[in-house]
């Protein structure tokens, strides 16, 4: 199978669709260029500007201009070029975009997909690296999606613009250059089903975005020492595959959940809670949770580093649960 | 402008029907038959009437949380309405939505809206979806002049017009934000002003004389149905009643003020227009009354009757279940 | 001592702060009028309009007018009406407000106080019922506050009034009207520390808001049943005093969390997930949540009142992991 | 107007310090002696330190993601900020904020700002603080042609203009957003047009031209002053470089749009008139740019050898934890 980046599966996922369905629409600032991170790359030379719209910097308008012509029938794709930026068009995003079908008793249907870069890693400072998953996760009537392979990527991102309800989809930055295999022909990775990223008994790993990376790294240093970790990527964060974690779990007896974002009040609070509350019986240990400190992203690379959970946590966490092996 | 009687007369009517539906929706509330705020649409019936009947039956509007009188305006059926606003199953929205959510996709009202300022750049997706389809219709985005200073309105304002879409932004200038009159929320006179920012034109109408309003959207429908973009239009209007209901006595207006707007009531404004150049006789006209009163009581009689919604139907319609893997799929 | 409503507690602590201290002002939509819910009511007559500033419908304007004149100075309390609205000016209070001071390194200081009103129960509908804590508490930068009891919303308010940090302060809606005593004298109740509002040995049951109200009905409720709840209140949502929370869990090795908001994500799974990290080998069950389900609010009162989690919910969750007794 | 001699070469001065610093920082970056994003202010130093020079040392500015020009030409440290981008103890932030967050609010300059939009709703707050405390400060709202289409700018102005703070909008019209010209993301042909909508004056000045720039500031910070209100001005001028950094390969300009610019370069210009009107020699010019040249090494240096932060301040500066229970307290 060919490897690809994230970023063209990216490019690929939505140019196959576009192909497919005249009615959908790609919207977003200096998406003529390709987009800043390059996941729009060669759209707008393929199907012009009619298709793939270049905005103002207008970030409300922009989630507008999704709402409401997906409210009229077309299925828009719009990015907003960093997921810091989302404060500003909350509004349109939950309680428009959201509420709108419940709202109307039904009627309304929006096919859209909202596209944007989370994480840090790229000494972007505090308003261009947050992971802001656990906001849109609270929200009912948006799925939210975080994929972490390339893979997973092009057929989670074909089935939410395939998908009627409207989708977050978080594209991690620090992720979009890693290459992985990548069929050529369309296909569905479907919502709402994790992924067991890798097999083990002694512990789950429930790992989202970037931290999956982190997460399987860790496993092989944890596998030498004689522990054997299961990893567990939920890829959609709402609606939330509770089944599959929680089988890991009663399987393993312990469980670790980690991400980039803050720690406090995150989505691996929403994860461990799960967990304790359908595996009380299975767990040996409590349910531990790796995630950023309670402070903004600070620019200075030695800050940032320490800043971003990674491996070494991942490590801690799993010790501090599963007895010594080695 | 050439206005065919018979429109004339449906004109007169809707302006009645919206008066009737909610001068009882006042009352209805203060009963508490109805829960929940209720924003009353009485005084600014021309330019609900106004706007819609320069639209064709398939073009767009969005509303805002005073969104009865754009509802009735585009057709929408008083029976459903009141369903809504008694919170019965039967309502447009199942008893979902209230009064500020009410909507009918299906005649082109995209929402009356609970946040200030929602409705611009919604209304820019709908109006660039005509554009994106070639397909000829038009949108109105009605906003209030407490909305125009939202951010929304805005961006909207300015995209629409740099893309050149087919809509048109009527601010309802109802002399109020809730309790804030103008003078002391806008640091202009007209909020037609604001035009020029985007390069669109920009006009202030008397929004107590439907006839005004008409032929100035019907101006502004055809420009942007040829593709020369959006417009702002102005209606100078008034209300009537309170923020919320008829009267919490929480602002105290001035009487003169609200007796000269009065004075100038677009309905009987019309009526005399209309009995006036033999359009109708004043018995047609007293029976336009009549028979909306009926219609009314029948409205109110079918939500009354209406069931409420089943408890067990909570939580659906928040997604779309059909969604994962149907016919929609390539 | 005299009994007064949470509206007059909030207008008392406002107007004794204000009167302490010149550079504190207050600004919002309708204050002028005395808020359309009451809580500024006589402000403006009394301090005037330079100091109760009646704004446009302006959310971002709103918190810009508070975050550039407490980067200057002066300490601003503005209200948003509606905690719905906070989607509009999501960016002023996270990536501006939250992260002045640590962007600058430190150098800013924004006493700031948002006050807005949250919660359902008055067939407001979808937009206007919302209680939106957890996307605040996940934010590095603000402290967020939800009183449940006129008293604690006086203290509480002057507390946050006099505290450096940017202040959400979040007023129930259907708590507005509840009386209880309340002490003429400007106090304070400090932020960061949870109040046991009931002793109880067999369950502890964390509420917070209205839902302390139901806990505390559901407790007289199961005490009858012989069971012994102890209820615990956060007030301070962020920080949260675990401390407070852990040592009942400990004592009573039950617990049950309860909010309003919807439960998918909410506030309780950083609860529930810190009392079973803390308190695992006390726990005799697991942790249950109470929340509203995963939907938009209807506004339909009979749907509505589905919708809301109550005292039943909270009873129901009790008896889930409490043996009964009678 | 007229200014005195020592004035001319303060602002020589600070434009030649502006593009040496940034001329600098362009190539840190490519050497990834700088981490992040860059955003390069050569080509646009009359607009800042124009602006600037029409203030007082105790006046507000809030700055934008291009920020280095405003904060040096507001009289920031180059030492301290080449520390900050290289993200050293000693920056100005401790490195925790980069060259997006720089600030200095010691000397009023209220923050460079990573949100496109995000200065106006700040400028606003400070100076509605002036007028509160009635201290006779004035706030410049530095912004660019793309954050004129944001909404923030629409709220911010809009209150300025109700409330009569002494606020001048400063739009720094590049002729793009990153990668967008304006003219496809502009509906109108000079952001000036705007003000209209606030009732305040508007004015294009060319941004190339730094005495213009300073003329047209000075006459809106003394109607600031006098407590007439906000004014719009709307400076042309032209990023050289890339949105980030100097050259990254994404937007294909016409050549002859770059040297058409260049041609009119603001330094050269203002060092011609200031030779040619005897207010420096040709000598003294070029020590100024020799002084500012050995200035710059000497403030890389500063940074090269600062240390970086101690990883255990991370969780410093979140909060201010002399909050609770202090002596701020009554
Ligand atoms: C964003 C937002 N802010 C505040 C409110 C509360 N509110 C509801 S209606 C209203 C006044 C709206 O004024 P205007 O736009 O003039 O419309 P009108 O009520 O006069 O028709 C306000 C402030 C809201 N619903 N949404
Ligand atoms: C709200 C927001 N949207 C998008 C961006 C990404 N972005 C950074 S700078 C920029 C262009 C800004 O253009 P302009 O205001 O003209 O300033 P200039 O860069 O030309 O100085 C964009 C889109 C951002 N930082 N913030
Ligand atoms: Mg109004
Ligand atoms: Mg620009």
């Amino acid at each position: 199978m060919p490897k690809k980046s994230m970023t063209a599966a990216i490019v690929t996922a939505v140019s196959q669709e576009m192909e497919r369905d005249p009615s959908i629409f790609l919207a977003g600032e200096d998406v003529r260029v390709g987009g800043v991170f390059g996941t729009d790359a060669g759209l707008f030379q393929k199907f012009g500007g009619d298709r793939v719209v270049n905005t103002p910097i207008s970030e409300v308008g922009i989630v507008g201009l999704a709402v409401g012509s997906a409210a009229v029938g077309l299925r828009p794709i719009v990015e907003i070029m960093f997921s810091d930026f989302m404060g500003i068009c909350m509004d349109e995003i939950v309680n428009q975009m959201a509420k709108m079908k419940y709202m109307f008793g039904g009627k309304a249907t929006l096919p859209i997909v909202i596209r944007t870069h989370v994480g840090a890693g790229r000494s972007m400072a505090a308003q261009h690296s947050q992971s802001l998953e656990a906001w849109f996760c609270h929200i009912p009537g948006v799925k939210v999606v975080m994929p972490s392979t390339p893979y997973d990527t092009k057929g989670l991102l074909i089935a939410s613009i395939r998908e009627d309800n409207p989708v977050i989809f978080m594209e991690n930055k620090r992720l979009l250059a890693t290459r992985g295999e990548v069929p050529n022909e369309p296909y569905e990775v479907p919502l709402g089903v994790a992924d067991v990223k890798r097999e083990g008994t002694d512990v789950t790993v429930v790992a989202t975005g970037y931290l999956v990376k982190d997460a399987l790294e860790a496993a092989e240093e944890l596998e030498e020492r004689g522990v054997s970790v299961e990893v567990v990527d939920p890829r959609t964060l709402s609606p939330l595959d509770r089944d599959t974690i929680v089988q890991s779990v009663q399987k393993t007896g312990r469980a670790v959940v980690v991400h980039e974002a803050v720690r406090n009040y995150g989505i691996g609070a929403e994860i461990a809670a799960s967990i304790q509350e359908a595996a009380f019986d299975y767990l040996d240990a409590p349910v531990q949770r790796v995630g950023a400190p309670f402070s903004p992203v600070p620019f200075s690379p030695v800050l940032e580093q320490a800043w971003l959970p990674a491996k070494a946590e991942i490590i801690a966490a799993v010790e501090a649960i599963v007895p010594a092996r080695v | 402008m050439d206005i065919p009687n018979e429109k004339l007369i449906e004109m007169y009517e809707r302006m009645v029907l919206i008066r009737e539906f909610d001068e009882r929706a006042g009352i209805l509330m203060e009963q508490d038959r109805i829960a929940g705020a209720v924003h009353l649409y009485v005084g600014e019936e021309a330019v609900a009437v106004g706007v819609c009947s320069a639209l064709e039956d398939s073009d767009y509007i969005t509303s805002t949380h005073r969104g009865h009188g754009h509802l009735i305006a585009k057709g929408g059926d008083p029976a459903r309405m009141y369903a809504e606003l008694f919170g019965r199953a039967t309502g447009y929205c199942k008893g979902k939505g209230g009064s500020m959510h009410i909507a009918d996709l299906d005649i082109g009202m995209l929402g009356a809206n609970g946040i200030v300022g929602a409705g611009p750049p919604i209304a820019l997706g709908a109006a660039f979806a005509s554009k994106y389809r070639n397909d000829g219709k038009v949108c109105v985005c009605f906003f209030g002049d407490g909305a125009a200073n939202r951010g929304s309105f805005h961006e909207a304002a300015s995209m629409a017009a740099l893309y050149k879409v087919p809509l048109v932004f009527v601010c309802e200038n109802n002399q109020y934000g809730e309790f804030t009159p103008v003078a002391d929320h806008l640091p202009i006179k007209d909020v037609s002003e604001r035009a020029g920012s985007y390069n669109m034109p920009g006009v202030t109408v008397d929004g107590m004389d439907v006839i005004a309003v008409y032929e100035t959207v019907s101006i502004a429908a055809e420009r942007a149905r040829r593709g020369e973009g959006p417009s702002l239009i102005e209606c100078k209007t008034y209300r009537y009643y309170d923020h919320v209901g008829r009267d919490f006595g929480v602002l105290k207006r001035d009487k003169d003020e609200i007796a000269s707007w009065r004075a100038r009531d677009p309905i009987p404004q019309l009526r005399e227009k209309l009995v006036g150049e033999g359009v109708l006789t004043e018995a047609e006209a007293e029976a336009v009354v009549e028979r909306t009163r009926a219609r009314i009581e029948e409205a109110i009689q079918f939500a009354e009757d209406s069931p409420l919604p089943d408890p067990a139907a909570l939580l659906d319609d928040v997604y779309t279940e059909t969604s994962v893997y149907t016919e929609t799929r390539a």
